[in-house]
Formats: C-alpha cells, structure tokens, sequence
C-alpha cells in the first residue's frame, strides 16, 4: 500500500469495524477485503476462465461462491464476477487483477461501493426469513445471490455453515446494519 | 319518475311499492344511428349526452356484462382538474363544471362533494413544480391555492410532521377537487339515457367490427349483428381488444390497477389527499372507509387483479404519511384493467374507418373525466368535430410530438 | 359479574383466571376465551350496535366471520377498531369497549335510525338531498359524515412494530382442520417442507368445536395429539395464529401472523403482526365452511346465533349462551345442536325444522315443517314465534336460538384469480372453482367435504395428489375411523311470512325487503345487488350473507342460483391492518438513508442537510453569527467566487464503462459523439429518451483507450445505468461494452474558484498547471503522498473547478485535508443551496429543466444532437412539434427592480396581457438569490425566447397573487465567454 | 409473480423492472431511411404502437434487484402465467441484432 497520509474510516463512519451481538447471533462489519468486478470481454470468456484458473481467481457459476488460497469469488452477472481478495495485499486490487488479464477482461474496483456485515451464529434463516426471499434453508455454503433487504439490493454470500455476508451499498451502510440489528432483534 | 325527497318519503309510508326500474332491459334492435360500445361510466355519459345534449335518438350501448362494471365500478371515486398542460387542463375543468351541475341534471345523488383535495409536497422541486401547475390552473379558470406547512398541519394534525424520512413542506390544493360516489355516477347516467330512450343492452359483448367501403356498418355481437350508422368505442382497458376487430394497433397498454378501502371508521380525513414522498392517495368515504391507492402494479395485464408489492408499497406510503392508520384494517381490495397510454392522456378522436370513432388511453384517471368525456366525445360522434376542450385528444399528436405528458415519463405507458 | 353461564369442560384453562373489562365493567376469563366466549359466560349478549340502525346486536359466530360482536380493543395509541370480539384471544388486563353508539350501549340514541327505517331503505340516498345543490356539501354530507363509521382510531401514532418475512416450502396447508392436519401428516411423512397454516390460536378447526371422535379419541384430542407429531417433523412449520389472507400469482400466498395480540404489549422487538409472503410449489385450502343463517323477521337480536356457533361455544369454550334455546335448521347438522346442547344439560325448547322429511330426534320436541317468523326482546332474545306445519304460531320463550341454513365451503381463497366457483346441488352451496390458482387444491370442507370422515379422506388424498406433482412419493395412510353423516340438506333462505324486516347482511342492515326493492328496480345482477344494497361489504366481506342475498334474488328473479352468479372473491380474506402491509417501512425507515462520504464531517460543520432522492446532502454550513440561511448560502457563493469552495457531489452517478467498442457504445445513448474524445479528456454529453425528449445530462471521461467513465445526474443514476444495459443487451448485442456502477466506491469533491488550483496542487501530487492540466481534463493520479485518485477539470460553477476522487473510505479524510489545505485561502465548504445559485448563475440546467417534458432545442443545445448518427432518440427529436422554432427556449430572467424577489412557478404574461392560458408565455423553472448581481435571479422557459432577450415582461404568481416585472436575458448570467472556468 | 431467470432460477418479480413490448429489440436504424417522414414514420410505430394482447405477450423485464440481465418473458396477461424466459441477448442475436 503506498504510503500516504490519510485515515479510512469504516463504512458505518468508525475508525475500527463495528460489532453488535443479538441473542445467539454477531454481526460484524468487515473491511478486511478488496473487491474487483471482473468482466470478460466479448468472445473472451475462455481466455478469462483459463487466465483465472491460473490465476487462482475461482469463477463460480451463476448463484454462487467459490474460494481459493488467494481470491475468492462470487457470480454477478453474465461472465461477471465479484472478486474478493485479502485487503492487505491487494488494496489496489485491480492493479494486481490487470497485468494478469490485459484486454481480456474489464477489472473495476468495488471495494469502496459496498459495505459487508458478516453475520455469525446459530439459526440463521430464522433471522433471514424476516430480512429477504433468499431461501437459506434450501441453500448452503458456496449459494451467493443478489436479493433485496428494506429495499435495498444486497448481495448475500454463505461462507460456511452459520457464517454469511451481507453486502449492500456502502451508502447506506447504516440502513442494512439497522435493518439486520431489527431483524436480530425480532427473531431472537 | 322523478326522484325526490317527498317521493322517498311517500314511498316509506306506503312500502316502497311505487319505485320503478331504474332502467329497462330492451331486447336489441336490428340497427342504430348511434351505437357506443362500452357500458361504463364513460359509454353511459356519452349515450346520456348525446341524447340529452345533441337532441339525438336511436341510441344503443352495448355492454358486455352489467352497467357500470369497469372501472366507474372500481376507483378511488376522486374528482379534481388539477392539471398542468394546456392540452388536458381545459378539459378536466370543463368535467369538473359538469360534475359541479350533475346531479341536477340528471337527477339522481351521486353525493358530489367537493370537500378539496390537497397533493402534498416535500422538496423545493415539488414546491416549484406545483407552483407552475397551479398558476396554469388558475390561467385555465380553475382554482388552485398553494398551502404552507402549517396550514397543511392544521388542516391534518394527525399527519407525519415530526418523524418523517420525507418532512411535509405544504401542499397543492385545489378546494373544488373532491369525491363522488362512483357506482352512483353509472346509474345517474344510465337511468337518464334510459329515460330518453337510450337502449341499454347488458350482458351483451361485440365481437366484431363491420365496415363496407371505409364505413362502418355495425357490429357483431353475442346477441347478434347489430347496425349502427355510427359507432364508439369507449372501454377503457379493453381498447385494444375491441379496436383489433379493425386491426388498429392503439398507443395503448393496459394495466392492471389496484385500490382498497379500510374497514369503516369514524370521520379523519374530511378531503381527499395525495402523497408526495411515495405512493399513497387517500379520502374518506361518506360510510366512514378509507379508500386509497397507489401506483399500478407496472405489467401488460387483463386480470383484474394484482399482486403483493403494490399492496406493501401503498401501505407503506400510507404509513409513512400517517402512522396513526397503523391499526386500521384494509378490508377490500380490488383491479381495474387501466388503458394506459403512451403519455399518460387520453384520445377522444375519429379512425380512418368512417363512422368509427375512439374514447380511450384514460390510464387511471378515468373517472374523474367521466361527464366531460361523455360530452366530448358525445360532440365529436355528433358533429364530426372535436369539441373545444378535446383538440389535443388525438391519435395523430404522437406522430408529430405533440405529447401530452403530464409526468414527462416518455412513451413507457406504465411509468405514467 | 360472575362467569354464570360457563359449564362443565371445554379447551379453557381454568386455573389461571384473566381480568378484563368491557365498557368499563370488569370481568373474568381464562385463558382459552375469545372476548366473546369470555362476555358471553358472564352473561353478556349485547356486545355491539349495527350500522346503519344502530340495532342491539350480539354475535352470530364463533369466528373470523363476525358481523356484530366488534369492538375498539384496547384503549389508547393501540385502540383498535371494529376487532370481532370473536377472535379476539382474551389476555389479562385487555380493555374492550363497544363502537357505534352514543352514549351508551344499551341506550344509544342513533337508536331513532330503526324507527325510521322506512325512509332509509336501500339506495335512498341517491333521489334525494339534491336540492338546493349547494346543501350537499353544508347540509346533508356533514350530517351523513357524522354518522358514519364503526370504531374510531385515535389519531396517535401506532406504536407497534410489524415485520415482513418470506418463507418457502413445497406444499403450504391453508387450515389446520381435520382435513388440513390429515394432509400435513400425509405431506410431513413423505419428506416434504410443509407449511400449516391456521387464523385460529389453537389448531383443530371444527374437531375443537365438536364432540366427534376420531379413532378412539375425541376429535380435539386427535387434533392435540397430530399437532404434537407434527411439531417433531423439522420439515413442517406449524403456524397457528396465521391467517393465509390472499393468493397472489405463481403460487405466492400472503398470510398474517398474529405474533402479540394475544398479550398486552408486545415484548421489546418483538413485532405485533408479520406479514409473511409464502413461496409454495403446491398449496392445499382446507380452510372449512362456515355456517349460514336463514333470514327471517327480527332474526338479529343478541342471543340469536348460527346454531354451529352455539356448540362451539359449549363445546369448545364451556359457555351456555342461553339457559332454554331452541334450534332453527334446515339439515341435520343443526340437529347436533340440539343433542350437543342437551347432553351439557341445557334445557332444549324445540328444534323448529322446516323440512317435512326425515326421522324425528329423540328425547327432543323436534318440529318438522315449522318455521320460526319472529322474535321478541329489545336488547337480547326472550321468545321466538314459530309457525307449525299445521298453520298454528306458537311463542317459545327462550334466551338462545341456534339457526343453520347449511354451510358454505370457504372457497375464498381459491377464487382470488377471479375463478368462478361451482354450485353443488348435493349441498346446495358454491365449492371451489375449477380454474382456481394453479396448483392450488382444495380438501376437506372447503372442497364441500362435509363430514369429518370426508374431510381427512379428501385432506390425504390431496397431500398424495400434491406430492406426486412434486414427484415424490405418495403414501396412503390407515384413516382413523370418523362419522360420514350425509348432508341432509334443503334449502330454506328466508321465511316468506311477516311484514318486519329479516336480516341478510346484518352489519349493514340489509334485510330481504331491500332484495326486493333491488330487484323491483332493476338492479338484479349480483354486482348490482352488492352495490345499490350494501350487501356483503361490512368488515365481515359478508362471510354470512352473501350466498343467502344471493339465493334470494335468484328466488326473486325466477332463477337458479348458479345463473343469478356470484361476486367475486377478493383479497385479505380476513381484513389486515396497515401496519402490518408496511412492516417496518415507515417513519425514518420508510426508505433507505443514503449518506455522503463527507456526511460525518459536514455533521461536525453544523451543515443543514436536505433529502434528495434517497441521499441526504449538505444544504448548507451556518457559521456562527448567521441567522438566516441566505446569509450562509450568500458567502458560500461568494468565497467560492472570490477564493475557492469545496462541495460533496458524490451523489452523481458514476458508470464506469469499458470494453472495445465503449466509444461506439456512447455514441448510441448519446445525442453528442464521444468516440471521437481523446484519452485523457472529458466532454459534455446529453441524453436523449426515444422520444426526443432530454433523458439526462453529464460529463464522460475517457481514462484510457477502453475506459470511460460516465457521470449521470443524481437522480437519473438508476435510469440511466438501466437505460444503458438495455441497450447494451436488447439492441447492440454484440458491441464489446461492460458496464458498473461505481457512484458508492469513489468519494467526488468539487473544488472551485479561483484558488482551485493552488488548493489542490498542495493535495494532488502530480502536476496539475494549466499546461500540464488544461480544461477538461482528467488523470488517474494519486494524492496525499501516494492514495490512487481520479481528477477531472470539469466545472458547473463557472469558476476554475475541478473534481477529484478518491476511494470512498478516504472521503472522510479527503474532506478533512481539502479544507486544511483550503484554509489559507479561506476555503469554504458549500452545500445543494450553493450549488444551485452558481449553476443558474452559469445557466446550466439542472432537475427543474430537465423534467422529462423537455427537448434539447428547449435548452438550447438543439446543436449537440448529431444527425449524423444513429443515436437514441435522434429521429424522433426531429418531430414538427418538438422541432418548431417557436416554441419554448431557456432564458434568464432578472426583476426589473432588483428587491423584487422572484418566485419560481411563475408564468409569463406581456404586459397588458390578461392572465389567461391564451396568453401563458412560458414560466420560470428555477429561482435563486445571486448575491452577485444582488437580485434574484432565474431560468426560465419562454415561448420564442430566444428572440426575446432584452423583453420586459410579467412574471406572475397567480397562486400568492404577486407579479414582478422581469428583463428576459440571456441564460448565462455570470461569466458568459467562460474565461473564469479555462483559467 | 415468480420469473423463472434463465441462469438463477425462480425470483419474485419483484427484483425486476418492466419495460413492455418485446418487439422494442427490433428498434430501426435511424439513418436507414429515404428522409425524415419515412424515419419518424417507422420510429413512431415502433416506439408508439402496441398490440397489447389478452393472451399471451413476449415483454422485456430488466433484472435490477438481481444480475442486471434484461429478460424476455412469454408471459399470458389474462392469467399471468408464465410460459418461457429468455435472455433478452441471446433474443436480439436471434432477431440478427449485432452492434
């Protein structure tokens, strides 16, 4: 990361990611992760895919998540992924994503556009069923979707058993935290 | 028979024995002058003036179920001509003047009540946008006044003032705008076309067109071929249906439309109300229901009914607007099949078939244009002319951009 | 008062006794009690007063079919209005009072409406009170107003939270009867997710109600037992309390879940109701049938009830309604009535049967062909009047009557699709549709199965037939033994005899006299009958009443019930409150907060924010010392201009769009040609919908040879990203354009002034002179030592400007380092309100010009549209009305006297000119003070304004009654060669 | 209503936004015309008029809440069922739209 003088905050406004915990639930906001839409060019959907195997950029099919020792990914759209990789190390994402691709594909960064609550814990879908139409008790780890939460379009992302990210608009981190804090609430 | 308080009171002391039909049920008769297609609220109005009106006879209106079925049937009973263009303002005011004699004129109460309708708004933009509509509608010999936010709030204390993601900042209002109790409009209208002479043909459906040379020579019908010197469509969502006899392909859509009424509760809301943060419009009916509505469900539909996220979307609004409603129960729900146009007004013109003449692209706002489209159209069916109030009504303004967009939505029907 | 009519058993729980109080008297209950089981032991008949008579009324039901037991349930901001009494689960401490009547229940001066009931017949009110016209709205309505309504809201915000939820499951089962708990148990054993849903708080339906066995258990038994075996299966979801109130299209069921009702307050976060949207592959209605009454003279006094509703009551809430109570019926489940009642030991006077056939009961003076004609007692039943069959009438004196005219199958649900339901001659009554909801079937009694072996018979069978649709294994299970009486049914809707008025629909006191007056006037068709009476349109939906309204105008009309039709079935079946519709969208959360990067620093600033679309953005920064906000805006400006000022536009849009034929691309959804822009430069590009009508403007910078990035404007952002996709994919499939929103991941500051560039050359570490930065250019850079930015010389102020960004989790900071590298130069932090007085300053059009309704020629940049190309939107914008020379152009406009303020709205008149449409020259679009030319200032669209410059004309505000005379000048106010912006 | 998406299966319409007529991918070339009136003729059809049937209609439905991908779906507007889905792309290649 070069060397500059300024300080980030979180999406929620703090210095340090916040957490709350509800009943048997955590959520947290996670600001550990880069984020790179990546897009194949037309008619170069082999080339990305053989670059990214390479690479080690998994690209899951439509609805869902992969995970490899570097990058993780989920669908976003015909031959579009979002990609995921340690913040540390790729904080400027798309300059380490570019030199591998070329004019393959069209890399934009997203790590700012989106704000991530993982949420954590025992019973989940009791949580989700109050939240959005993302069938949690017909998918499991490695479904993401998009789906909409007190009218905002966010990403929903099974990590492992009683492990999911929301990812909504960085925007309006506040609106997805206070929706999920409620829905916690609520449920449990 | 006339229809007044001393034949109602005779009528109760003598057991409601002398009350006659309100309407007769004629079998169809081989041909007409006049045959307008379409029993509702609009196709009644018309047959009405242009008995009444244009001194014409050998009238029919065919419909295919029951007298005022369609959409006169089904809304939110809202009159008002709190319009912005030159092209409608003219003509909703000219409706409301109608609405304001009605009653009289066709004896019978259909309870128009002009207790005022309010559209709230709540940016600078809204403000300046209904401040132009405003001076248009007094330019136009309507009434318009624009209201403060305290004015608003005096007006409706129980409205969201202090918690609001969207804080009221005053109000468009137009005291004239009103209601009007819809079902009763139909019957006014169908009762006194009755009364001179006008056939009602219910349960009566066209399915077909007939011309010869350009001109049309009647329609068929599940009751059979009827002729007809003149014939006017006027049935709302199902324009394109009916117009497909002639293979005309119309600026038209329809849309399903949804509305509701609440469980009845003692009186809240004197006038009628819109809100200007989301989709929400409400009055208070004279049985104590809230009756309210919102946006359409946005899909091609001919089902007469709707789906959830409308429903949660005006309750939404309603809610937003006032939270006191929390407890209030929507008790029914209804559809209405919207001939929604490709900028959100209407068409009241001739087709290239002699004698054809079309009334339609209403959207949802129908009902408040009922007399001044009946008149209108009852005037260009009689004299070939469009009447002064109606010029901008035609199909031929699309071809030469001379939309008329209330919204400036452009030519995406389900955003009007 | 003591609970003196409760008897022996029943499903209540008598060793916890509830306190509550019904009009301020208190009472006692248990838990188990309805509010009206709970009234009803202790004596209490008279709970409510019609609508339109203000008739004493008591229930009819034991259920959500209710038209007279409704009261205002609690008391304060959580009054409810119009709740039936009979659902309504007792809780310690609920307060319930009646609605409708003043002053008092049992004394209600309204009362005065039942003498006069002549004159109120059906439709009264359309012929007359039309004269004089104007005492409609003075005279008649208010009156008419006054009296209408049942219960009343309180005007308070409803403190309760709701939620909103969504399930999904292969088979959903609307009721949790006999049929409905048999097909659960069918569906749970085969693996399948099932969802059982049921409005009542103890699941059983009409086994709770009666003394039926099944097996060797007595039906409430077996219902405890099957739900207990189903609360095991993990794939089935019992959900009592919920109500499955609507079905929507695609198998998409909306049901209400009555989470608190049944306590005082909700607990902390919990909601009051949710209103879940259930995703069914197949879905079963076995939501039983509900029991009609048989219309005859004063059939609506308190202590006259369906003749089911007295079991249940007995049966199910060990309450005697009555001490003696005779029983009314034309079948034989009335008769269990009878047996039912006595084997609780209550006296039993007579079963009145109109039906001359059929064997007697025993041990029960059971009277064949006999009706009841009419009743006695003002606010509850002394006696009823029976006719014989011999002809002779006969006065029994008793305080309960059961009435059955047989049952209707509640098929509501299933012709929600507008489906039209199906007459059964065995049971004289409508059954479901046969083009119902697809996948949507129906068991038990809805599907008019109506004995208890039917309904588990028709409830397996439907779980198998939904099962093998799903393609799993169907299993047929042993049927417990259960009674498979006939219906034995003839059909009877209203005694002929009497002149007094039968009661139909109760709540609304439409009686078989305003049938007749109906049909004597024409108005036969069902929708007819419904509309002109009021039949059927009470917070019940006429649950009770319309079938019977029905059968009589076909009785009248001489036809069959079938050919007489039915109305429509529409959704909630059961009403639901708003509250519950919006969920937690309301107040503050109604819709979503969106927050700039510099939202938490311009809080610390004081700034004034403003809601624009869903962002809230800085209006303005008060200083201390500033009491007006033209003060703050005023020297916002005027630093900017005289120094430099800092603003948050991140809230434009920002589509990044790469791809080889980017260019190609922009091009098509452009009216302006961008495929020619260098690398490395920025232009000006305006939007065109098909119509010709301006869509949206902004700038588009080209970063490299296939990157772009496209600014929209802050409302058009959505539309427009979608607009592009569309023609992405719909009309140039194969052009090489990706697209993606990144509005949220860069954080955008304007800088600007004429200190602009010293400012940001202390921030931006490359070189950014003129030579090196000219006009409209742009750069990826870095800034601070190092963070990756973008910089863009673009300007809508007018003044040197510039816009940088960098990733949004440094806008914060960015802010921060703007401003202290600003302070030497006095920097200024402005809001919308600034941004606003410069740009009409510069007569850039924003929102008020762009509002769908304008063209390219209206702004004056008629030239920007290429004909050279084939862009969206380019032909139609050619059109002789949206082309004519004459029509509207932007102009400015300055008050001839510069204290005048301007009002935007406004219209143009000449001088002289009428204030009539005719003579309606155009209006101003936007207004702003301009603390430069120290007058108001606008832009305005003026028919033929471009030939118009240097006019003095009227702008007049019809609305406050003002007009101002202006000076038509040309739109750009400040700085019109542009020199400050290349400086 | 539930939208069967090509690539994700089931979604409630309601992540969708709806356009109308299909038959807006055949959009005409603005310069393949003779003149102005033969232009604005043919673009007044196609932008302007519809069949708007009661039965079944081919529509545009943009998956915004969802991938992004514009949709074309068979759909009856009588009964709303829903008949086929199709990638709006994959349509317009079909109908020989390119670039």
């Amino acid at each position: 990361m070069a060397d500059h003088r300024l300080k980030p905050i979180t999406p929620l406004g703090h210095d340090a990611p916040h957490s709350v915990t509800i009943g048997p639930v955590t959520i947290t906001e996670v600001v550990d992760t880069a984020l790179a839409s990546l897009a194949a060019r037309l008619g170069e959907a082999k080339a990305v895919a053989d670059i990214a195997e390479t690479a080690g950029i998994p690209l899951p099919p439509p609805g869902k998540a992969a995970k490899a020792a570097t990058y993780a990914a989920f669908w976003l759209s015909p031959d579009m992924w979002m990609v995921e990789a340690p913040f540390a190390t790729h904080e400027d994402i798309v300059s380490v994503l570019k030199p591998h691709f070329g004019e393959a594909a069209s890399i934009t960064e997203q790590t700012d556009a989106w704000a991530r609550f993982d949420v954590t814990g025992a019973d989940l879908p009791a949580m989700f069923e109050r939240l959005c139409n993302f069938d949690l008790r017909a998918h499991g780890p490695g479904s993401a979707t998009r789906t909409v939460i007190e009218h905002l379009g966010c990403y929903v992302v099974i990590r492992a058993e009683g492990h999911l990210s929301v990812i909504g608009p960085r925007s309006s981190a506040a609106s997805v935290f206070h929706a999920l804090e409620t829905a916690a609430r609520s449920a449990f | 028979m006339r229809y007044s308080g001393f034949r109602v009171i005779a009528e109760a002391l003598t057991g409601h024995k002398g009350w006659k039909p309100a309407w007769r049920d004629p079998e169809p008769q081989s041909s007409y002058d006049y045959v307008i297609v379409g029993g509702g609220g609009h196709g009644l109005a018309t047959a009405y003036y242009l008995a009444k009106e244009f001194k014409q006879a050998r009238i029919a209106v065919l419909e295919k179920g029951y007298l005022g079925g369609g959409n006169v049937g089904r809304n939110t009973t809202i009159i008002r001509s709190n319009y912005l263009l030159d092209g409608n303002e003219p003509f909703y005011e000219f409706s409301l003047k109608l609405w304001e004699g009605l009653e009289q004129d066709f004896n019978y109460n259909a309870m128009v009540s002009q207790r005022g309708i309010i559209n709230l708004y709540h940016t600078d933009a809204q403000r300046d946008a209904y401040t132009r509509r405003g001076n248009a509608m007094i330019l136009h010999g309507a009434d318009a006044e624009l209201l403060n936010r305290d004015q608003v709030r005096a007006m409706y204390p129980f409205l969201n003032f202090d918690n609001a993601r969207f804080p009221i900042k005053g109000a468009l209002m137009q005291r004239r705008g009103g209601t009007v109790r819809h079902d009763a409009v139909a019957w006014g209208y169908a009762r006194g076309a009755d009364m001179r002479g006008v056939d009602l043909i219910q349960n009566c459906e066209v399915t077909g067109i007939r011309t010869e040379g350009g001109r049309v020579t009647g329609v068929d019908t599940t009751r059979g071929f009827i002729g007809a010197k003149k014939v006017g469509v006027a049935v709302a969502g199902s324009s394109s249906k009916v117009m497909s006899h002639v293979n005309m392909r119309l600026p038209i859509e329809s849309h399903v439309l949804q509305a509701f009424v609440s469980e009845g509760l003692k009186p809240l809301i004197d006038g009628v109300m819109t809100y200007g943060a989301g989709h929400f419009y409400v009055s208070q009916s004279d049985k104590g229901g809230l009756v309210f509505g919102g946006d359409i469900d946005g899909y091609n539909s001919y089902a007469q009914r709707g789906n959830m996220p409308v429903v949660e979307d005006v309750a939404e609004g309603g809610m937003s607007l006032m939270p006191m409603i929390g407890r209030a129960r929507l008790l029914r729900s209804w559809g209405g099949i919207m001939d929604m146009s490709m900028d959100g007004s209407p068409i009241i013109d001739k087709t290239d078939i002699d004698g054809l003449y079309f009334n339609g692209g209403w959207c949802y706002g129908g009902f408040k244009a009922t007399p001044a489209s009946g008149w209108c159209f009852a005037h260009l069916m009689a004299t070939d002319k469009p009447h002064p109030t109606a010029t901008a009504y035609r199909f031929d303004r699309f071809r030469k951009g001379l939309m008329i967009d209330e919204k400036g939505q452009g030519a995406q029907p389900n955003l009007h | 008062m003591t609970q003196d009519n409760r008897i022996k058993g029943g499903q209540i729980d008598r060793t916890k006794t509830l306190r509550f109080t019904f009009d301020g008297h208190p009472y006692t209950g248990h838990p188990g009690d309805t509010l009206a089981s709970a009234l009803l032991a202790n004596g209490v008949r008279l709970m409510g007063r019609s609508f339109k008579y203000h008739r004493p009324r008591g229930p009819i039901s034991a259920g959500s079919e209710e038209p007279n037991a409704i009261v205002e349930l609690r008391t304060g901001a959580r009054q409810e209005p119009n709740t039936r009494a009979t659902v309504a689960e007792l809780f310690d401490g609920l307060e319930a009072n009646s609605q409708n009547r003043f002053p008092s229940l049992k004394f209600d001066l309204m009362g005065i409406n039942d003498r006069l009931s002549p004159f109120f017949a059906a439709g009264f009110y359309y012929k007359t009170f039309m004269w004089p016209a104007a005492f409609w709205e003075k005279v008649y309505e208010p009156i008419i107003r006054r009296a209408a309504g049942l219960g009343s809201l309180t005007r308070q915000d409803d403190p309760d939270e709701y939620d909103k939820g969504f399930l999904h499951c292969d088979i959903l089962i609307i009721g949790a009867g006999p049929a409905g708990l048999m097909a659960a148990l069918t569906a749970g054993r085969a693996g399948a997710r099932v969802i059982l849903a049921d409005e009542d708080f103890r699941m059983g339906g009409r086994l709770n109600a009666e003394t039926l066995t099944i097996g060797n258990h007595s039906g409430a038994d077996w219902a405890a037992e099957t739900v207990r075996t189903l609360a095991q299966m993990p794939n089935v979801r019992l959900m009592p309390r919920t109500t499955v109130v609507g079905a929507m299209d695609h198998g998409i069921y909306a049901a209400v879940e009555r989470v608190s009702d049944h306590l005082p307050v909700p607990a902390p976060g919990k909601p009051r109701q949710i209103l879940w949207r259930i995703y069914s592959a197949h879905a079963i209605l076995a939501g039983g049938a509900t029991e009609r009454p048989i219309a005859f003279e004063n059939n609506d006094r308190p202590g006259i009830m369906l003749a089911g509703a007295l079991r249940t009551y007995a049966n199910r809430y060990a309450v005697a309604v009555g001490d003696r109570v005779a029983v009314f019926t034309n079948n034989d489940d009335g008769l269990r009535t009878a047996t039912d009642l006595q084997a609780k030991g209550i006296d039993i006077a007579a079963v009145i049967d109109t039906r001359q056939e059929g064997e007697l009961l025993s041990g029960i003076r059971h009277l064949k062909g006999a009706q009841v004609i009419d009743s006695s007692g003002r606010l509850g039943l002394k006696s009823v009047t029976i006719r014989h069959a011999n002809g002779k009438t006969e006065t029994l004196s008793v305080n309960a009557l059961g009435v059955s005219g047989g049952w209707n199958p509640n098929l509501n649900i299933a012709s929600h699709h507008r489906g039209r339901p199906v007459w059964n001659e065995a049971i004289h009554a409508f059954t479901p549709p046969t083009d119902g909801p697809k996948n949507l079937i129906a068991a038990g009694a809805a599907a008019g199965a109506l004995s208890t072996h039917a309904a588990l018979a028709t409830g397996a069978a439907q779980a198998n037939a939904a099962l093998a649709a799903l393609g799993m294994a169907t299993h047929s299970p042993d049927l417990p033994r259960a009674e498979d009486a006939p219906v034995n049914i003839t059909p009877f809707w209203y005694v002929h005899e009497g002149k007094g008025r039968a009661w139909i629909d109760q709540q609304n006191d439409v009686t078989v006299k305003d049938v007749k007056l109906a049909k004597q006037e024409n108005f036969t068709s069902v929708e007819h009958l419904k509309r002109y009476t009021t039949l059927g349109m009470a917070t019940d939906q006429g649950k009770t009443s319309n079938i019977t309204g029905l059968a009589i105008m076909a009785e009248l009309t001489g036809r069959t019930i079938p050919q007489t039709g039915t109305t429509i079935y529409r959704p909630p079946y059961t009403p639901v409150a708003m509250g519950t519709l919006a969920g937690r969208s309301r107040g503050h959360e109604f819709k979503p907060t969106r927050l700039t990067p510099s939202h938490k620093w311009a809080t610390e600033q004081g700034a004034v924010f403003v809601e624009v679309g869903m962002w809230l953005r800085a209006q303005w920064f008060p200083r201390a010392g500033e009491t007006t906000w033209r003060q703050s805006v005023d020297r916002e400006v005027l630093q900017t201009r005289a120094s430099v000022g800092i603003c948050d536009v991140t809230t434009l849009g920002k589509i990044d769009i790469q791809g080889r034929d980017a260019g190609a691309f922009l091009d098509k959804v452009y009216a302006n040609t961008f495929s020619t822009l260098p690398v490395g430069k920025v232009r000006y590009g305006l939007m065109l919908r098909e119509d010709g009508i301006v869509m949206d403007d902004g700038t588009t910078a080209r970063l490299g040879e296939n990157e772009w990035v496209t600014t929209t404007t802050t409302a058009n952002a959505v539309p427009v990203f979608r607009h592009m996709e569309y023609v992405r994919q719909c009309l140039y499939p194969d052009m090489d354009v990706q697209l993606i929103s990144t509005t949220e991941a860069w954080a955008q500051f304007s800088v600007a002034g004429p200190n602009a560039r010293k400012l940001l050359q202390k921030v931006v570490d490359q070189d950014i002179s003129d030579a090196a930065f000219p006009y409209m250019a742009c750069a990826n850079i870095t800034v601070c030592g190092g963070l990756r930015a973008r910089l863009f010389r673009i300007s809508f102020s007018g003044e040197l400007a510039y816009e940088i960004a960098v990733p949004t989790r440094y806008g914060d900071a960015m802010i921060r380092e703007l401003m202290k590298a600003g302070e030497e130069f006095g920097a200024v932090a402005y809001g919308t309100e600034s941004l606003g007085v410069m740009r009409v300053e510069k007569g850039h059009v924003a929102g008020n010009e762009l509002n769908g309704q304008t063209t390219a020629l209206n702004m004056g940049l008629g030239k920007m549209v290429s004909k050279k190309k084939d862009a969206i939107g380019m032909v139609l914008s050619q059109r002789e009305g949206l082309a004519r020379e004459d029509g509207l152009r932007i102009v400015g406009v300055k008050p001839v006297d510069p204290s005048k303020p301007l009002t935007a709205g406004s219209h143009f008149l000449d001088k002289g000119a009428a204030a009539t449409a005719a003579n309606d020259g155009g209006w101003l679009t936007s207004v702003v003070y301009s603390p430069h030319l120290g007058c108001s200032i606008a832009l305005g669209y003026l028919k033929n304004g471009h030939t118009r410059i240097g006019d003095r004309m009227r702008a007049v505000n019809l609305l406050a009654k003002t007009e101002v005379e202006v000076e038509i000048v040309s739109p750009h106010f400040f700085d019109p060669e542009g020199e400050r912006l290349r400086g | 209503m539930i939208i069967n998406h090509p690539l994700l299966g089931p979604r409630d319409a309601q992540e969708f936004t709806y356009l109308g007529d299909a038959a807006l991918i055949d959009r005409p070339d603005g310069l393949s015309f003779p003149d102005a009136t033969a232009a604005q003729d043919a673009f007044h059809d196609y932008l302007y008029l519809r069949d708007n049937p009661a039965g079944e209609h081919r529509e545009l439905w943009y998956h915004e809440q969802g991938d992004r991908s514009w949709l074309v779906v068979t759909r009856n507007t009588v009964t709303h069922e829903i008949t086929k889905v199709e990638l709006a792309r994959d349509v317009a290649r079909a109908r020989g739209r390119s670039k």
